[in-house]
C-alpha cells in the first residue's frame, strides 16, 4: 500500500442468500487517478460500488480511507467523508424535479425550508458544466430521456463536492459526443486532486481516460493496478473471461437480394416526433438505425411495434399491414421488440427467470389454458444456457441478476418466440463485451435463419459492426439510408450530428 | 324497563317474590349488532347488569356485529355449546330467522329482541319496540302542537336509512301528520351517530330555512343534532326525539333546549330479554299475569315523554 | 403502494435470489412453507381455542361452523386475490353482494324461479355481479379512471340501487329447491363449504397454472412490460374485476341461501374483510405477487378469530383491542418465518 | 398500486416528450391548472346547488355550513396526503380521531381543564393522536408490517380502547371556555374553518416548500433512491404518520367542538372519506406524488355533493347512485383535462 492511497480494499466479501457477490476484492486508488472497473456482468462490480458507497454493508473485509478504517454504515456516512457516487441503476425519483433530485438527501435549506431559487441556480451551473444547459433544472426528472437522466445524475454526484467519484458505467448510455463531454470533466476532477473509479465494458474508454486497471471476476479481484494505456486488449479480454476472443463482430453473410421484403414501413409519423419514415427490411437482413440520443429512434421502433399510436404511415410484416397501435397484432404477426429500459419496459423483475422468458409465448406452451411449467422450464433452461446467462437457474428471481444478464433474458424471450421481424433497442447497452460478441453472434444466427432484423444503438462501431445496412436518423428523419460497408464511422457522425455540432 | 342507573332495581311485573328465587342454572347466549351508537351499546349493557342479579344466570355476550353471516355463526355456536336460551336482537330479523329456527328446533329457547323475526316459530318469545308506534307517537304530538297552523313546515331527521325498523318509523310518523294535515317538508338520514347526527342536521337547516318542528329519531345522534342547532343559533322551531335518553329528559324538564318532547324506544329490551329467557327456561311464569306461562309477545309502548310526565321515566332512561 | 415505504429493506429481502434450496429451507419454501408464518398463527389461535374452550372449540360441529362463517367471505376473497395481484383493487365488493342478493330475490326473480328452476336465481346473481365487474374494470381499464374510485363510486352506486330495487326491505326468499339444495351436505360437509374449497381450488388453478394467471402475475407487475411483451392488459383487467363480481355473485348466492334474505345491507364492509383476508395472506397490495392458499389462511385466521372470542365470552371492547394485537402478531410471524425460507 | 392497471396507457402518456408548452397548456400545467378538472367538477356541482337550490345554496351561511362540515374530514385528508405521497397508506385514522376524542373529554381530563385551562384537552387529543401515529409508523418502518395491516389492526384497537375508556356512552363536553373557543368565529369565518385553512396552508408549505416535503416525495417514489440519496427512510416513514396521528388528534378536537362531545363512534369511515378525498385530488396511492390543493378541492367536492342532495331532498339511495355517477364523471373530467395540460 502507498501511502498516497486515498481508497484501499481489502478482502471485502458481500454475499447475498444463495450468491457470493463479492469473494475476496482488493484494490486501492490513489488521489488524482481515473481507476477503472473491469469485469463481466455479474462480476461484482456494481455490488463493489454500494459497499463502497455505504448502500450495503460488507460481510467481511477491511475498508481504510486516508489510511483509517472506516466503515459506511449508510450511504450518509459516505457521503460524508468524501464519497459519490452515480449507480448503474439510475436511482432518481421521477415525480421530483431535476433541481430536487440533485440535491436530495442534502438540501439547500435553510431552517427546514429548501431555498429553490439556490438549487435551481446551482442546478443551472452543474448541469452547464455537463454540456446540457438546455435541461430545465424544474422539469420531472421521469419525463427525461435515459440520457438526461444519466446527465442528472452526474450533476447530483459532483454536487456533492467528493474525495472520490464512483461512476457505474456512465456511458452506456450517453453518445459520442456526451461522452467526450464527460471527459473532459472527469479531466478537470482529476486534476484537483479527485479520484474517479469508472466503470465501463467499452474498452476504448478504458483506454482514453483510465489510469489504472482492476479487474474483476466473480467477485474477486484476478489483477488490479494495470496501466490502463499499456495493458493489451486481448489479455484484458483473457483476464475477464477466462478466455481468447477474436472477433467481436461476426462475419456478415451477403443479404440475398431476391430475399423477400418482410418489413415494409411507409410514411410513418407520429404527433411531433418524427415523420415521414420509410424503410424496408428484408429476411436476413439487420438494419442498424443509428442517431443522437433523443433523434426519434426508440418512438420509431415502438410505433413499429404498434406500443404507441401512429398519425400516419403504414406498417407491413410479409405484405400484410398492421393494425395501428396494436402490440398483440404486431407480436401475432411475428414481431418482438427488445425495449430500451430493459426494467421498467422490458422484464418482470420479482418473477423468475423463465417466466420471463416464456411470457410472449405462453401459448405454445398451453393447452386449454393449462400451462406446462416443466417444458417452460426446460426451453428456458436451454436458452439461458445456450446465452450463459449467470448465475444460472432459470427459477431465479430476475432482480437479482446483473444487468447485462437481464438483458439477455430479455433477448431470450424472442429467441424463444421465434420471430419473423425482431426490434432491437440498445441490445447491448449494459452488457460485457464476451456477452456482447456472443449476442452479435446470436443476432447474425437469427438474421441468417431469415428473421428481419432492426438494431438501434448509440455506439456507432456496433451499428457499423453489426448492420448489413445503415439507416441514419437526425431530428426525426431517416437522412441516410445504404449499405453498411459503404460508409465509415467518421461519415455517421457527420451526418448525426449536421447541424447539431457546437 | 330499567337501566344500569336507575335506583329502583327491581321494576316490572311485580315478579319479585317468587320468580327471583334461584332456581336451575340458566346459560343465556346474547347477541346484537355492533355497538356503533348509544342505545345499542345500552342494550347489552342492560343486559349484562340484569344476568349479573341472579345468581342462576350465567350470560355470553358475543362481539356485536353488522355481517349477518357472523352473527348467523355466533349462534350456530350458541347451538353447538348447547346453551339453554338465546336472547337474539338480530342485525336483520329475516336473516336470521333461519339459524333462529334451527335453535328452537335444538330445543334452544329464543328470545327475539327489537328486531323481528319473519316465522312466529323461530322465537319462543318476542319483545318488540314499537317502531311504527314511535312515530305516530311523536307525528300526534306535533299535531297537537302544530294544529293551528296549516303551513307549518316539520323536518325529520332519520337513523340508518337502509333499515327496516327507520321505514317503520317514518311511516308512522307521516301517517300521524296527515292526520291533522300537515306532511314532512324536509327529511334527511343520519346514521345513530352524534357525529351524522350533527352533520345531517347542519345541512337540513340549510335546506329549510325556517322550519316549526323537528322529529329526530334516536336521541344519540339528538346530541350532534342539538350541537349543530345551538350552531346555527336557530330556535323558531321545537324538536322532539327518539328512543329517551336520559340526557334528552333533563333537557326536557329544564326546559332549556330545543326538545320540548321525546318518544321512548326502551333501551332495556335486551334485559326484559334475559328475564323472559331465565323465565321460559325455568319453566315459570310471567308475575302480574294469570296465564301460567310466559306470552308469545311483549310490544313495548311507545309514550311521549314532555315536561309534564318527564319524572315518571327519567329514573329508567339511558345515558346516551 | 403502502407497503413500499416498509418494503426498503424488504425489497431488498425480496430481490434475493432464490438459493439452492435444501432441507428445511427447501420445506419452508414450499408452497405450504411460504405460508408457514400464517399456519403457525393459525395454530396457536387453534391452540388457544382448545386451551379456552377445550371441546367446545375441538368440535367437529364448531369447526363447520368456522368453515361455513368462512366460505361466504372467502369466496369474495379468491376473486379479490386476483384482482390485488393483477395490480387493482376493488372496494365494490360488499355492494355487488347486496346489489346481487336483492335482484335474485325480486319477487319477479322467485316467480320465474318458481316456475321454472330455482337456478334461476342463481343466474341472476352472477349475472348482476358479473355485469357489475365488467363495469368496474372497463371503467378501470378503459376509462383509467383510478381503482380505488371507481370502485368507490360503483360501491356507493350499487348499494344505491340494491336499496331502490329492494325498497329497503329484506327480501324473504320462499324457492324451496333453492333452500334445500343449499342447506345440504355432502358427505356431512354443508354444501357452502364445499362450494368454498371448489373455489378455493379452481381458483389456485387458474391462479397458478393457466396462462390467465400467468398474464395475472405480469399484468400486476410491471404492466409496461406485460403490454410490450403482447399481452393487452385492459382487455385482462376487465377479465380479472368481471371474475370477482363472479365471485360476489356467488358469495350472494350462498348469502341468500344461509339467511333465506336478499337485502341492500348484505356485505356491509366486506370489501376490508376480503382485502385484510388476501394482504395478511401475503399478496402484495402494489400486485404481482398473489397466493391464493395465503388468502384461505388470511380467511381463516380471521373467522377462527372470531370464533374463539364467540366462545369465550370476553368483553367486546376488548375483542376488539386482542383482534388488533392478534393481527399484527400474525404478519409478524409470517413475517419472520418467511423472511427465514428465503422467500 | 391499484391505478397501476389503469396506468397502462397513462404511463405511455407519462412517458411521451414533454411538449414545449404553449399559452393555455402552461396555463393548465400550472399548480391551479393542474387541479383544472377538479375545480370545473366542483363548479359545475356549485352551479348544479344554485340551479336546483338557488339562494338557499348560494347563502353565505350555507357556504360556511359546507365548509365546517368541511374542516374535521379535511384536516385528516390533508395528514393523510402525506402519508399516501410517502408511499403508506392509513386506515386507522378513524379510530385514532374517536381514541382521541374519547380521552381528551373523559371527566378526569374535563376536570383538569376545568381546573387550569381548555388548552389541556387539545393537548391530550394531540398527544394521544401523536402517539397513535407514532406506533403505526412504528409498526410500519421498524416492524415492516405492511401498512394496510398494520393500521387496520390499529383501527380494531383504537377503537376498542375508545369503548373500553368512554363504556361506550356519549360524554359531553363541560369546558366552558373550550366550547366558547372553537365556537366563535374570526372576521365571520368559524373557528373551525380558519384551522382548516391554517393546517391546509400549512401542509402545502410543508410539502412543497420544505426539505421534509421533498424527502416525503422521495421517501414514496423511490425509497431505494432515497435511501442511496442518504435519507432515514424509516425514521421519515415514522414521521410521517406521527404527523397524519397528530391532524387526527387536531380533528378530533375539532370534532368535540363541533357535537359538543367526545365519542368511541366518531370518525366513523373516515378512512375512506380522506383517502377518497385524496385520491381524487390526484395523489397517487402508489406515492412519490401528491397535492394539498387536489386534497382540499376533493374534500370540498364530497360535502358539496352531500349538501346540494340535502338541500333538494333527495332520498339517501337516489344520493348514493347519483353520488357514484358524479365522482366518476369529476375523475374523468380531471383526467381529460389534466391530459391536455400534458400532466
Ligand atoms: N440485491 C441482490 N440480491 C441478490 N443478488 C444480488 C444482488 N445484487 C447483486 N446480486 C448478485 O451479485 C452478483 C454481482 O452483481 P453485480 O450487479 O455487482 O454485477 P456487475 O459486475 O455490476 O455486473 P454488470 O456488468 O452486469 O452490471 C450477481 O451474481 C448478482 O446476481
Ligand atoms: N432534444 C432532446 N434531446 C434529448 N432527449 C430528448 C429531446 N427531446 C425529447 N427527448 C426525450 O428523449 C427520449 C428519447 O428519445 P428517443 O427514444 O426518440 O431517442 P433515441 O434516438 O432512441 O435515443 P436513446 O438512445 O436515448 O433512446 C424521448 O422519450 C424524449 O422524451
Ligand atoms: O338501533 C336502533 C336505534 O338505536 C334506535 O334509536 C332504537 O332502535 C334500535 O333498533
Ligand atoms: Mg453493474
Ligand atoms: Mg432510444
Amino acid at each position: 500500500m502507498t501511502a498516497a492511497a486515498l481508497l484501499s480494499v481489502r478482502g471485502v466479501v458481500k454475499r447475498f442468500p444463495g450468491v457470493t457477490a463479492l469473494g475476496g476484492v482488493d484494490f486501492e486508488v490513489r488521489a488524482g487517478e481515473v481507476h477503472c472497473l473491469l469485469g463481466q456482468n455479474g462480476a461484482g462490480k456494481s455490488t463493489l460500488i454500494k459497499v463502497l458507497s455505504g448502500a450495503h454493508r460488507p460481510d467481511e473485509g477491511e475498508i481504510r480511507w486516508r489510511g483509517e478504517v472506516v466503515e459506511f454504515g449508510n450511504p450518509t456516512a459516505a457521503m460524508r467523508s468524501g464519497v459519490a457516487a452515480i449507480y448503474q441503476e439510475l436511482d432518481l425519483v421521477s415525480g421530483l424535479s431535476v433541481a430536487d433530485n440533485v440535491f436530495l438527501g442534502h438540501e439547500l435549506s435553510k431552517a427546514g425550508f429548501t431555498k429553490r431559487a439556490d438549487a435551481r441556480r446551482r442546478t443551472r451551473a452543474l448541469l452547464r458544466r455537463l454540456g446540457h444547459p438546455e435541461i430545465s433544472p424544474d422539469r420531472d426528472v421521469g419525463r427525461l430521456s435515459v440520457a438526461h437522466q444519466q446527465i442528472v445524475s452526474m450533476a447530483r454526484a459532483l454536487s456533492l463536492d467528493g474525495q472520490l467519484l464512483i461512476m457505474d458505467e456512465p456511458s452506456a448510455v450517453l453518445d459520442p459526443d456526451e461522452v467526450r463531454v464527460l471527459f473532459g470533466i472527469i479531466r478537470e476532477l482529476t486534476a484537483q486532486g479527485v479520484a474517479v473509479i469508472y466503470i465501463s465494458h467499452r474498452l476504448a474508454e478504458i483506454r482514453e481516460i483510465g489510469d489504472r486497471v482492476t479487474v474483476l471476476k466473480d467477485g474477486r479481484t484476478v489483477a488490479t493496478g494495470l496501466d490502463a494505456r499499456e495493458v493489451k486488449t486481448a489479455d484484458l479480454i483473457a483476464l475477464m473471461t477466462g478466455r481468447v476472443l477474436e472477433n467481436v463482430y461476426p462475419r456478415r453473410k451477403p443479404v440475398d437480394p431476391a430475399a423477400p421484403v418482410v418489413l415494409q414501413v411507409r410514411g410513418l409519423a407520429d404527433e411531433d416526433r418524427f415523420r415521414e419514415v420509410d424503410f424496408t427490411v428484408h429476411a436476413g437482413e439487420v438494419v442498424g438505425l443509428a442517431g443522437l440520443v433523443g433523434s426519434g429512434r426508440s418512438e420509431i421502433l415502438e410505433t413499429v411495434y404498434g406500443a404507441r399510436k401512429a398519425a400516419g404511415g403504414t406498417v407491413e410484416v410479409d405484405g400484410r399491414r398492421l393494425r395501428r397501435g396494436s402490440v398483440g397484432a404486431a407480436v401475432r404477426a411475428g414481431m418482438g421488440l427488445c425495449p430500451e429500459e430493459r426494467k421498467s419496459q422490458g422484464l418482470l423483475l420479482d418473477q423468475a427467470v423463465y417466466r420471463n422468458i416464456t411470457v410472449s409465448s405462453m401459448s405454445s406452451f398451453a393447452r386449454f389454458g393449462f400451462l406446462d411449467d416443466r417444458a417452460e422450464r426446460a426451453r428456458a433452461a436451454t436458452l439461458t444456457e445456450s446465452l450463459d446467462v449467470r448465475p444460472a437457474g432459470v427459477e431465479r428471481v430476475v432482480r437479482g441478476l446483473s444487468g447485462g444478464n437481464q438483458q439477455k433474458v430479455v433477448l431470450a424471450r424472442w429467441l424463444l418466440r421465434e420471430c419473423r421481424v425482431l426490434l432491437l433497442d440498445e441490445p447491448t447497452r449494459g452488457v460485457d463485451v464476451g456477452a456482447r460478441s456472443e449476442i452479435y453472434e446470436l443476432i447474425r444466427a437469427l438474421a441468417d435463419s431469415g428473421v428481419a432484423v432492426v438494431v438501434v444503438s448509440s455506439d456507432v462501431e456496433e451499428v457499423l459492426g453489426l448492420a448489413d445496412r445503415v439507416l441514419v436518423v437526425r431530428e426525426g428523419r431517416v437522412v441516410h439510408d445504404g449499405p453498411a460497408d459503404e460508409i465509415d464511422e467518421s461519415r455517421v457522425l457527420d451526418l448525426v450530428m449536421e447541424g447539431h455540432a457546437a | 324497563g330499567n337501566t344500569p342507573q336507575s335506583q329502583g332495581g327491581d321494576q316490572g311485573g311485580g315478579a319479585k317474590v317468587a320468580n327471583d328465587e334461584p332456581g336451575d342454572k340458566v346459560v343465556i347466549g346474547f347477541s346484537a349488532p355492533a355497538a356503533d351508537h348509544g342505545w345499542m351499546a345500552a342494550i347489552t349493557d342492560a343486559a349484562k347488569k340484569e344476568a349479573g342479579k341472579y345468581s342462576d344466570v350465567e350470560l355470553r355476550v358475543v362481539e356485536g356485529t353488522n355481517d349477518v353471516n357472523l352473527q348467523i355463526s355466533q349462534v350456530e355456536t350458541f347451538i353447538n355449546d348447547k346453551v339453554d336460551a338465546i336472547v337474539l336482537l338480530p342485525f336483520d330479523g329475516a336473516a336470521l330467522t333461519p339459524v333462529a329456527l334451527k335453535a328452537m328446533k335444538a330445543g334452544i329457547t329464543v328470545i327475539n329482541v327489537d328486531r323481528q323475526f319473519d316465522s312466529p316459530f323461530a322465537a319462543r318469545s318476542t319483545v318488540l319496540g314499537d317502531n311504527y308506534g314511535m312515530g305516530v307517537s311523536a307525528g300526534t304530538y306535533v299535531c297537537e302542537r302544530l294544529k293551528d297552523k296549516p303551513n307549518a313546515v316539520v323536518a325529520e331527521i332519520a337513523g340508518i336509512d337502509s333499515l327496516p325498523l327507520t321505514q317503520d318509523r317514518s311511516k308512522g310518523f307521516a301517517e300521524a301528520l296527515s292526520g291533522c294535515g300537515l306532511k314532512v317538508g324536509n327529511r334527511v338520514a343520519a346514521e345513530f351517530t352524534v357525529e351524522s347526527g350533527e352533520r345531517a342536521a347542519a345541512n337540513l337547516l340549510q335546506a329549510a330555512p325556517k322550519i316549526d318542528a323537528l322529529w329526530n329519531h334516536d336521541d344519540d345522534q339528538g346530541v350532534g343534532v342539538t350541537a349543530a342547532i345551538k350552531n346555527s343559533g336557530r330556535s323558531e322551531f321545537f324538536m322532539v326525539g327518539g328512543a329517551g335518553s336520559a340526557n334528552v329528559m333533563r333537557e326536557i324538564k329544564a326546559d332549556n333546549g330545543p326538545h320540548k318532547a321525546t318518544v321512548i324506544y326502551p333501551s332495556t329490551q335486551g334485559a326484559d330479554g334475559i328475564r323472559l329467557a331465565r323465565l321460559a327456561v325455568q319453566n315459570k311464569s310471567l308475575g302480574d299475569l294469570v296465564e301460567v306461562e310466559i306470552p308469545r309477545q311483549v310490544q313495548l309502548y311507545a309514550p311521549v315523554v314532555t315536561k309534564d310526565n318527564v319524572d315518571r321515566y327519567l329514573p329508567t332512561a339511558f345515558e346516551s | 403502494m403502502s407497503e413500499d415505504t416498509a418494503a426498503v429493506p424488504a425489497q431488498q429481502v425480496k430481490s434475493a435470489p432464490a438459493k439452492k434450496e435444501s432441507g428445511i429451507s427447501a420445506l419452508l419454501g414450499s408452497p405450504a412453507g411460504r405460508n408457514t408464518g400464517l399456519v403457525v398463527a393459525l395454530v396457536l389461535l387453534c391452540l388457544g381455542g382448545v386451551v379456552t374452550a377445550g371441546d367446545r372449540f375441538a368440535d367437529v360441529d364448531n369447526v363447520l361452523t368456522i368453515l361455513r362463517l368462512a366460505a361466504v367471505i372467502g369466496v369474495v376473497s379468491v376473486g379479490m386475490t386476483f384482482v390485488i395481484t393483477g395490480g387493482g383493487i376493488d372496494l365494490s365488493v360488499g355492494a355487488i353482494v347486496a346489489l346481487s342478493s336483492v335482484w335474485a330475490t325480486t319477487l319477479a326473480t322467485q316467480g320465474i324461479a318458481n316456475d321454472s328452476h330455482w337456478i334461476v336465481m342463481v343466474f341472476t346473481a352472477l349475472l348482476v355481479g358479473g355485469a357489475c365487474g365488467l363495469v368496474n374494470g372497463a371503467l378501470i381499464a378503459y376509462g383509467r379512471v383510478v381503482a380505488f374510485i371507481a370502485t368507490l363510486a360503483s360501491l356507493a352506486a350499487a348499494r344505491g340501487l340494491a336499496e331502490i330495487i329492494s325498497n329497503r326491505k329484506t327480501q324473504i326468499v320462499n324457492v324451496p329447491g333453492f333452500t334445500a339444495f343449499f342447506d345440504a351436505s355432502v358427505l356431512g360437509v354443508p354444501v357452502l363449504v364445499v362450494i368454498f374449497a371448489l373455489v378455493a381450488a379452481g381458483g389456485w388453478v387458474l391462479l397458478n397454472r393457466t396462462t390467465f394467471g400467468r398474464r395475472t402475475f405480469a399484468v400486476g407487475g410491471n404492466p409496461e412490460a406485460a403490454r410490450l411483451a403482447g399481452i393487452d392488459v385492459r382487455r385482462h383487467t376487465v377479465m380479472l374485476y368481471t371474475l370477482l363480481g363472479l365471485c360476489c355473485g356467488l358469495a350472494a348466492v350462498m348469502l341468500i341461501a344461509r339467511t333465506t334474505t336478499g337485502s341492500a345491507t348484505h356485505g356491509g364492509l366486506y370489501e376490508l374483510d376480503a382485502i385484510a383476508a388476501v394482504v395478511i395472506g401475503g399478496t402484495l397490495l402494489s400486485g404481482g405477487r398473489g397466493t391464493i392458499a395465503g388468502t384461505v389462511f388470511g380467511v381463516l385466521i380471521f373467522t377462527t378469530l372470531s370464533n374463539v372470542f364467540t366462545l369465550n365470552n370476553l368483553s367486546i371492547s376488548a375483542q376488539a383491542v386482542a383482534k388488533g394485537a392478534i393481527i399484527v402478531v400474525a404478519v409478524l410471524l409470517q413475517q419472520r418465518l418467511a423472511r427465514r425460507s428465503g422467500a
